[in-house]
């Protein structure tokens, strides 16, 4: 199994994951499928997919934040902790203390709104509050010290009065520091972002990436960064990992994955990206066509078969091994196959 | 109003003036030795000593009533815990502990006999009473009681600014004079002869005269005292009336009962007074009261009452069932309880006593032969009609349904205990025969019928009754109703039941819009008191709403001249109420009540059945079996002061 | 620059859902509920019986018997003997021993085993009109000896049968709610709804119009309303004035309800299309906003049904609403109320067993409703 | 904040005022006047009432009057001097009479109130959390039943058992030493010993509606991203869902305080009249069969005002919970 030549030690190490929703009156929905991840300490990595690919939930099953329905149904998420010894989070139970010890204080995480995910009717300071008194057992007044540095240390003017704001009292950049405060309260040595920026305009997207790039700097600590828009990949990123339909189809160093997409999908996606030039050489951005299925009758093999302009027969059926591609993989049919008769789709 | 004389010959006894009184009361008073040695109730001795209480002899007239008790001697102490219902049960009070007039009736309803006036004489005319009153006579405040006392209360009712009135004292054609003597002696003066006087004064109504204690009382009357009236505004009333109302009312005995400074004659005076938001009533012995028992012990036995006020029968029927109640039968003592009661004697601890009802028939159908519409008048009133129905009545079936098989077919007369019961009168009509129900149907012109089998009038219209009735009252009425609703309709007669409230029930009668009521048979034992079904005498007489109107002339507007018949028995009555003599007047009432049974105005069907009270076991010289009536107030009339517990 | 951005028909799995029928939604919701999947089987039972009354009941309510007052329940028994002696599906009850304690007053009743009545179906029976229109003569079951007792669940203090009686009352007791609530969605719909459309003054006005109802307590309001009913009226016109008294209550729940989800619709993109489109107000009420929400409305009026059907017995307890001879859950239970019920006689006490399961039944439903109605929200 | 209380003190002022019409309308409705309604009464225990007497007290009580005239009469009384008139039947200022009884029925409610939250809060979390679940469905059914059985019927069957079963008959608020005592702590005991039947049968009629809509609440609040963010804190379950969605989900509930009164008093006069409790409910009940007007007409206004009282109460308590509303925030 390729070894990404990060650290010999990943921080995360996520291994041939499987994340079913079960319903009451419907067969089980497998959203995502054998999802291989490995970050590494400092390091960033970003998921990046259409919404419904099922980016946001392996995210969350990092912590195991998704609805009881939702079953880790196979594989290990292996979590090594500076210092620390490994656990496998998988195997953790959603409540027990082994979990809630991660959570917040070894790995933090960041939502995309900022306003309903901040408690409407506790003032933000005490929000913040909390999470060091419950990971650090500060007194309230101590916990109150290092909220107020924290706030102004993302940025937040006035933040001994901004603490006992509410959130809806706050504009929506605000709210969103606010929340960073929060995740970085105890040091956390992964952070999760789960499309942190989405919800804010450009300008504060902009400032809201710079903030946390400064603070992975001065913290040390590595990101799980989810997020549709592949500007900030591009941005952010040492690692891109790109999802569809619950399958990473193409992933590895973001230079590389940009540079040279070898996954249809991945290439794609890497067209959309407008370039600046002169009118009459611009081109046409051409959509994928068709729509993505819905997880239910998605093929047994590749699920970006439907909509491959290059599908042909093993597609559908069988899932395409992994091709290493000197920094990076992807899982496509075209490319194991190239691995035997050499020619590859530009 | 006039009065009824239970057995004549006993009335002659007690109208025959003093001499035979003087009999009747050696009779009576055995063992009122004057040397008696007085004893009092060890709750009092304290006050007496600390000097707060003069001592019994003191308290006591110098010749007090004496009490033979029904079982034996009893001893002190005991509180009497009974329950009734809050401001609209005055009447519980009146009759458990308000029944002290000048005289009063004996255990039997038969006698009038001595009370507060220890003797009486009429004039032959019966137009004048002179009354002695016992000496020494004292109210519950100590102060004594006179002739003054009297004249006051007299003057009270015949004050056309205040509104109390009475049925004897301020009657328009026949008000009562009063002429005080001295303070033990004063008479009773009348223009016409009141032949049915001293019932009168015998009945609860008699006891009116002596609610308004001049010594307390006319400091609210501006004639005794000229601030009255801004005595009254300050305690923010309109005017005087008011506050006399407030502090002596008669008639609104929810005041007198209100109010605890009220001085009485009552073996027991309130200490928490009924007031609307009371959760009980309690009295204490009065020390001044005017009775001893045979060894000349003052009465009562029993030092209090304490009466729970509850709206909620359940709660004072589990109360019963607990043996949380001593004596009661009002409220709780239903047909439908009896079971449960008779159950729970020994987990209760307590019995059941027999009850006589003193109404006949336990339900009244009375069509208004004033109806409007004529064609429905001329139905009522229409003999053969009324005979028809009562035959189409399976009696039997009732009673065995709704009275578990108690009491007999009965029609609206005399009871059988009553001296003028007349089988024939109470019997007639009352066997189950449809064919003859047919027969007089149609002979009363009920002949077609239509396609629901209902027969129709002679305008064609079906013949339907309304008939208004207020199954709060009794709730056996509707059930006894439904069953004769499905009889009658069996020989083609449609009866609609109509379910109302109190208010409207009565409203309806002025204003004349209604089939028929229903009530209980008053006046089965109080025949002469009573008579509305047997003629149109009075308001209850709803049977002829408009005809009493025009006897009494109390609402000209509606009156309307009755059938011979009826102002024959009218005429009778008036004589009757004039007659000095009771067998004369016996008479006069037989003759009314042949004229009632020759016209058979309202339909009866059984006889109401003997009632029950429950007494504790410990509870002794209780009458095994009373008489219940308005008139004849229960349990009072039967010397609850001597009641005592074992 | 999105990945969304380039597939512009891209449909995320939601809205994809949503493309059901929201009826095929709402079921599909509703069938989780169940709790509620049974209500709806036990309504619809009752429902049933109170419409096939006649049929379904042995006797006629009115119907009594002076010999078994107060007859204890006889059970019904299926499996008996024949003259062979082997077991045979006959249904049959025991006849009754009785005397009567005249010092009790009262008749005792003891099962005697060795009497059996024969249950049959379909009986010949007094000629009746089935829901007062369809002339019939059979009824479900009944014992064709005469004057036989059939007292399965016991007999009241005349002697009538209480399942008899229990069955008409249901019709009484279950129209009465469900009459009552059609009139409050009268009154609630339109006043809710246009107060809604609109807002503005109209709106706070009825907004304090319903505070002020509200916040009135209701006993009175009924005690003062049933005791100004012309007392002269037909039992069937007191009846029916209930039901508005008590839906004149009833309204301003569902008036809230309605106009909840109209503020909420108002601004709904496809009601301003239909108003760009130029369709008159009253069509974009009743074609564009109405469906939109009968799911809420239907829920709200299942869960106001209980309320009318207490609030009935309750009106019976006091003595107003309706009263004898009117057979209703709430007379049974007022004649069932004392003491002597209690000790002697508890059977008389089931009309309350059906109430008690009737507004279960309805509350579950109208919650499952409910629940279903919005499948994203509560 | 200002501005709402100015708006809402106006709306409780029109409010009372209605309230105070209608309440005299409704006792004015029925046929027939207070001393018809005591005639009826008298002879119906075989007492007589002459309509002379009648026509004396008729007058004396300006019962003749048209409608408007007398509700003038009591309305300007009452803003004049406080005066609420005074009862027909008991002859003695209103307010003489309906303070002591008001003051049960509001403690009355006021603990089945408290006695319903400590019930209905629990049950309703857990069936929220657990929707659907074994526990969800047994939980709501106990809540229900409350709902179901009607009042005076639990309370009859109450009554009746205690009796059979301990001999003990329930009734009224309070033991014969302390009926007319002062407020003291062995008197609040002995309160507390009659008081906890009718708080039971009062509780439970409506706890249903409250398990209902803090399971509502609940369910929308859990759906919540701020619900992931507490969780994600690393907070034990219980305290995710009691500090964040529970806290939430209450203030809607603090809005139906207000409107839980008048359901309550209305179940209380059934109650009452029952296990015959000295409160306001009986003495309603009376007043309007006896049509006593003023008396009637006063308690029901107290009443109505007591709802609005508590509404205003309720809101408030909003206020203060929700510092969306307090700070004037978007709502």
């Amino acid at each position: 199994m390729p070894q990404t030549p990060m650290a010999d030690r990943p921080l995360l190490k996520i291994e041939d994951v499987e994340i079913a929703f079960s319903s009451p009156d419907e067969a089980d929905i497998v959203a995502v499928r054998q999802v291989d991840l490995a970050l590494g300490p400092g390091k960033t990595l970003c998921l990046v997919g259409e919404s419904g690919c099922g980016k946001s939930v392996t995210a969350r099953a990092v912590l195991h934040l998704n609805d009881q329905n939702a079953v880790i149904s196979r594989g290990r998420i292996l979590f090594s902790p500076p210092g620390d010894e490994t656990v496998d989070i998988a195997a953790l139970k959603s409540d027990s203390l082994a979990m809630r010890k991660i959570r917040g204080n070894q790995i933090a995480m960041i939502f995309q709104e900022p306003m309903s995910s901040l408690s409407p009717v506790h003032t933000v300071g005490d929000q913040i509050d909390e999470m060091i008194t419950l990971h650090e057992g500060l007194k309230p007044r101590e916990a109150r010290e290092r909220t107020v540095s924290l706030l102004d240390q993302v940025g937040v003017p006035g933040p001994r009065e901004r603490a006992d704001s509410y959130p809806f009292q706050l504009s929506g950049g605000l709210r969103q520091r606010a929340m960073i405060a929060m995740a970085l309260a105890c040091k956390p040595a992964l952070l999760i972002a789960d499309e942190p920026t989405t919800a804010l305009d450009v300008t504060t997207q902009a400032q809201i990436l710079d903030l946390l790039k400064e603070l992975q700097e001065d913290y040390g600590m590595a990101m799980l960064f989810i997020t549709h828009d592949l500007g900030v990949v591009a941005e952010i990123a040492d690692e891109v990992a790109v999802m569809y339909l619950g399958d990473v189809v193409e992933q590895g160093n973001v230079f590389d994955v940009f540079r040279a997409p070898r996954h249809p999908y991945t290439q794609a996606l890497m067209r959309s990206i407008p370039t600046i030039a002169r009118k009459k050489e611009r081109q046409r951005l051409s959509p994928i066509k068709g729509t993505v299925p819905s997880a239910k009758d998605r093929p047994e093999g590749c699920a970006f078969t439907s909509r491959c302009p290059y599908a042909f027969e093993p597609c559908a059926g069988t899932k395409p091994d992994r091709a290493p591609l000197g920094n990076h993989v992807a899982r496509c049919h075209l490319l194991t196959e190239s691995a035997r008769k050499n020619e590859v789709p530009a | 109003m006039v009065k009824r004389i239970p057995h004549p010959d006993a009335h002659v006894r007690a109208a025959r003036s003093s001499k035979v009184l003087a009999a009747l009361l050696s009779g009576l008073m055995l063992s009122a030795v004057p040397a008696l040695a007085f004893e009092q109730a060890p709750m009092l001795d304290e006050r007496v000593e600390s000097g707060d209480l003069p001592p019994v002899d003191e308290r006591l007239p110098k010749n007090p009533l004496v009490v033979e008790p029904v079982e034996g001697i009893g001893k002190y102490g005991g509180v009497w815990r009974m329950g009734m219902r809050g401001g609209d049960d005055n009447g519980l009070v009146a009759k458990t502990a308000a029944y002290e007039g000048l005289v009063r009736y004996d255990h039997k309803w038969e006698k009038v006999v001595p009370n507060l006036a220890e003797s009486w004489e009429i004039s032959d005319d019966a137009t004048e009473y002179t009354f002695k009153l016992r000496e020494g006579l004292k109210w519950s405040d100590g102060q004594p009681m006179t002739s003054e006392d009297i004249a006051f209360a007299v003057e009270m009712f015949q004050n056309p600014e205040y509104p109390a009135n009475s049925n004897w004292i301020d009657i328009k054609d026949n008000p009562v004079k009063v002429e005080v003597v001295d303070d033990l002696t004063f008479k009773f003066i009348f223009d016409k002869p009141n032949g049915m006087l001293m019932d009168t004064l015998a009945t609860i109504n008699g006891t009116q005269v002596l609610t308004i204690p001049k010594h307390y009382c006319s400091q609210f009357s501006p004639d005794h005292n000229p601030d009255a009236d801004k005595m009254a505004k300050e305690e923010g009333h309109q005017n005087w009336t008011f506050l006399m109302q407030q502090k002596c009312a008669w008639g609104w005995e929810s005041q007198r009962w209100a109010n605890p400074e009220l001085p009485v004659m009552y073996a027991w005076r309130i200490t928490e007074p009924l007031t609307g938001d009371a959760a009980r009533v309690v009295w204490e012995r009065n020390p001044y009261y005017f009775k001893v028992d045979a060894e000349g012990n003052q009465l009562p036995y029993i030092d209090g009452l304490d009466m729970r006020v509850s709206r909620s029968l359940e709660e004072l029927t589990l109360l019963a069932l607990n043996g949380e109640i001593d004596f009661q039968d009002r409220h709780i003592a239903t047909n439908a309880n009896q079971a449960v009661f008779y159950d729970g004697q020994e987990k209760g601890d307590y019995h059941l006593g027999k009850v006589i009802q003193s109404v006949s028939s336990s339900l009244v159908l009375q069509l208004n032969f004033n109806h409007d519409d004529p064609v429905k008048r001329a139905l009522f009133q229409d003999k053969d009609f009324r005979i028809g129905l009562s035959h189409a009545i399976d009696r039997q079936e009732i009673i065995d349904v709704v009275f578990i098989g108690q009491g007999e077919p009965f029609q609206v007369a005399p009871r059988p205990e009553s001296p003028f019961y007349d089988e024939e009168m109470a019997k007639q009509y009352t066997e189950f025969d449809p064919e003859k129900a047919v027969e007089r149907l149609e002979a009363a012109g009920l002949t077609e019928m239509n396609g629901d089998g209902i027969r129709l009038m002679s305008d064609g219209r079906p013949a339907r009754i309304v008939v208004d009735v207020i199954a709060a009252l009794r709730p056996e009425w509707i059930d006894m109703l439904e069953l004769m609703q499905l009889q009658l309709a069996e020989v083609g007669v449609d009866i609609e039941i109509n379910n109302i409230d109190r208010t409207l029930f009565y409203d309806k009668r002025p204003s004349n819009d209604y089939d028929a009521q229903v009530w209980a048979g008053d006046g089965g034992l109080d025949v002469m008191q009573e008579p509305r079904y047997y003629f149109p005498s009075g308001e209850e007489s709803v049977w002829a709403y408009k005809w009493q109107a025009w006897y009494t002339g109390a609402n000209q507007q509606i009156a309307e001249e009755p059938a011979d018949w009826a102002k024959e028995q009218m005429a009778l009555y008036d004589e009757l109420k004039g007659e000095g003599d009771a067998d004369r007047r016996a008479e006069l009432m037989r003759e009314i009540l042949a004229i009632a049974k020759e016209n058979f105005p309202v339909i009866g069907v059984s006889l109401m059945p003997d009632g029950y009270y429950i007494a504790k076991n410990n509870l002794k010289n209780v009458a095994p079996s009373m008489i219940n009536a308005w008139l004849f107030p229960e349990p009072a009339g039967y010397d609850a002061t001597q009641w005592y517990f074992e | 620059m999105t990945a969304e951005a380039l597939t512009e028909d891209t449909a995320p799995p939601e809205i994809k859902r949503s493309q059901e029928s929201q009826a095929a939604l709402m079921w599909r919701r509703f069938r989780q509920h169940r709790l509620a999947v049974w209500s709806l089987w036990i309504v619809g039972l009752f429902y049933f019986i109170a419409l096939f009354a006649e049929f379904l009941a042995p006797f006629e309510p009115s119907a009594y018997n002076p010999r078994y007052t107060y007859a204890a329940p006889q059970g019904i028994h299926f499996i008996d003997r024949d003259e062979e002696g082997n077991w045979t599906f006959r249904p049959f009850v025991y006849g009754y021993k009785s005397e009567i304690d005249p010092a009790a007053l009262r008749r005792t009743f003891v099962v005697d085993r060795d009497v059996k009545h024969p249950i049959n179906f379909f009986v010949e029976a007094e000629p009746y009109r089935l829901l007062g229109i369809i002339p019939m003569d059979v009824k479900l079951f009944g014992t064709t000896e005469r004057r036989a007792p059939l007292y399965i669940l016991g007999a009241d203090r005349l002697g009538r049968d209480l399942l008899s009686r229990l069955i008409h009352g249901t019709r009484i007791s279950l129209s009465i709610g469900l009459i009552g609530v059609v009139l409050s969605l009268v009154f609630g719909v339109i006043i809710g709804g246009f107060s809604g459309y609109y807002g503005g003054w109209f709106d706070s006005v009825v907004q304090r119009v319903i505070e002020f109802i509200r916040s009135l307590p209701t006993i009175p309001l009924w005690l003062g309303l049933a005791a100004a009913l012309p007392r002269d009226w037909s039992s069937l016109q007191t009846y029916f004035a209930i039901t508005v008294i008590l839906s004149l209550v009833g309204w301003t729940e569902l008036a809230r309800v309605v106009r909840g989800r109209f503020l909420a619709l108002r601004t709904e993109d496809f009601v301003t299309a239909a108003r760009l489109d130029g369709a008159s107000d009253w069509r974009v009420i009743t074609r564009h906003m109405v469906p939109n929400f009968m799911s809420h409305i239907i829920a709200a009026a299942t869960l106001a049904i209980p309320g009318m059907i207490l609030a009935e017995t309750a009106l019976s307890f006091l003595g107003l609403g309706l009263q004898a001879p009117i057979v209703s859950w709430g007379t049974l239970l007022q004649e069932a109320q004392n003491i002597r019920t209690l000790a002697s006689a508890p059977w008389l006490l089931l009309p309350g067993v059906a109430v008690v399961v009737a507004i279960l039944a309805l509350n579950f439903l109208g919650d499952g409703l409910r629940d279903a109605a919005d499948p994203y929200g509560r | 904040m200002l501005r709402f209380l100015v708006g809402r003190l106006i709306s409780i002022v029109l409010t009372v005022w209605a309230i105070s019409f209608v309440a005299f309308a409704i006792i004015q409705l029925p046929p027939g006047d207070y001393l018809t309604a005591y005639m009826a009464e008298l002879s119906a225990q075989g007492e007589r009432v002459s309509p002379a007497e009648l026509e004396a007290l008729r007058r004396q009580y300006s019962l003749g009057d048209p409608f408007l005239v007398q509700y003038w009469k009591w309305i300007s009384g009452i803003l004049a001097h406080g005066d609420f008139g005074s009862s027909f039947e008991w002859k003695r200022p209103v307010t003489e009479l309906i303070w002591g009884r008001l003051g049960n029925s509001i403690l009355l409610e006021g603990l089945a109130v408290l006695v319903m939250w400590l019930v209905a809060l629990p049950i309703g979390i857990y069936a929220a959390v657990r929707k659907y679940s074994l526990g969800d469905y047994l939980a709501t059914v106990f809540g229900f039943l409350g709902l179901a059985v009607p009042n005076f019927l639990f309370a009859l069957v109450l009554m009746y058992l205690t009796y059979v079963w301990f001999g003990t008959t329930l009734g009224g608020l309070f033991s014969p030493a302390f009926e007319r005592a002062h407020w003291s702590l062995p008197r609040l005991w002995d309160f507390l010993t009659y008081a906890w039947a009718p708080i039971i049968v009062l509780a439970t009629a409506g706890t249903a509606q409250l398990i209902r809509i803090m399971r509502a609440n609940l369910l929308d609040e859990l759906k919540k991203p701020y619900v992931t963010t507490a969780r994600s804190k690393g907070l034990p379950e219980w305290k995710v869902i009691v500090k964040y969605p529970v806290r939430v989900a209450l203030n809607p509930l603090v809005s139906t305080i207000g409107w839980l009164l008048p359901t309550l008093v209305s179940s209380s006069v059934i109650v009452s009249v029952v296990m015959n409790l000295p409160t306001a409910g009986p003495l309603l009940l009376r007043s309007l069969t006896s049509q006593d007007m003023y008396l009637a007409g006063t308690i029901i206004m107290l009443l109505g005002v007591l709802t609005v009282i508590g509404t205003l109460i309720s809101d408030l308590i909003l206020a203060w919970l929700d510092p969306r509303i307090r700070h004037g925030g978007a709502r």
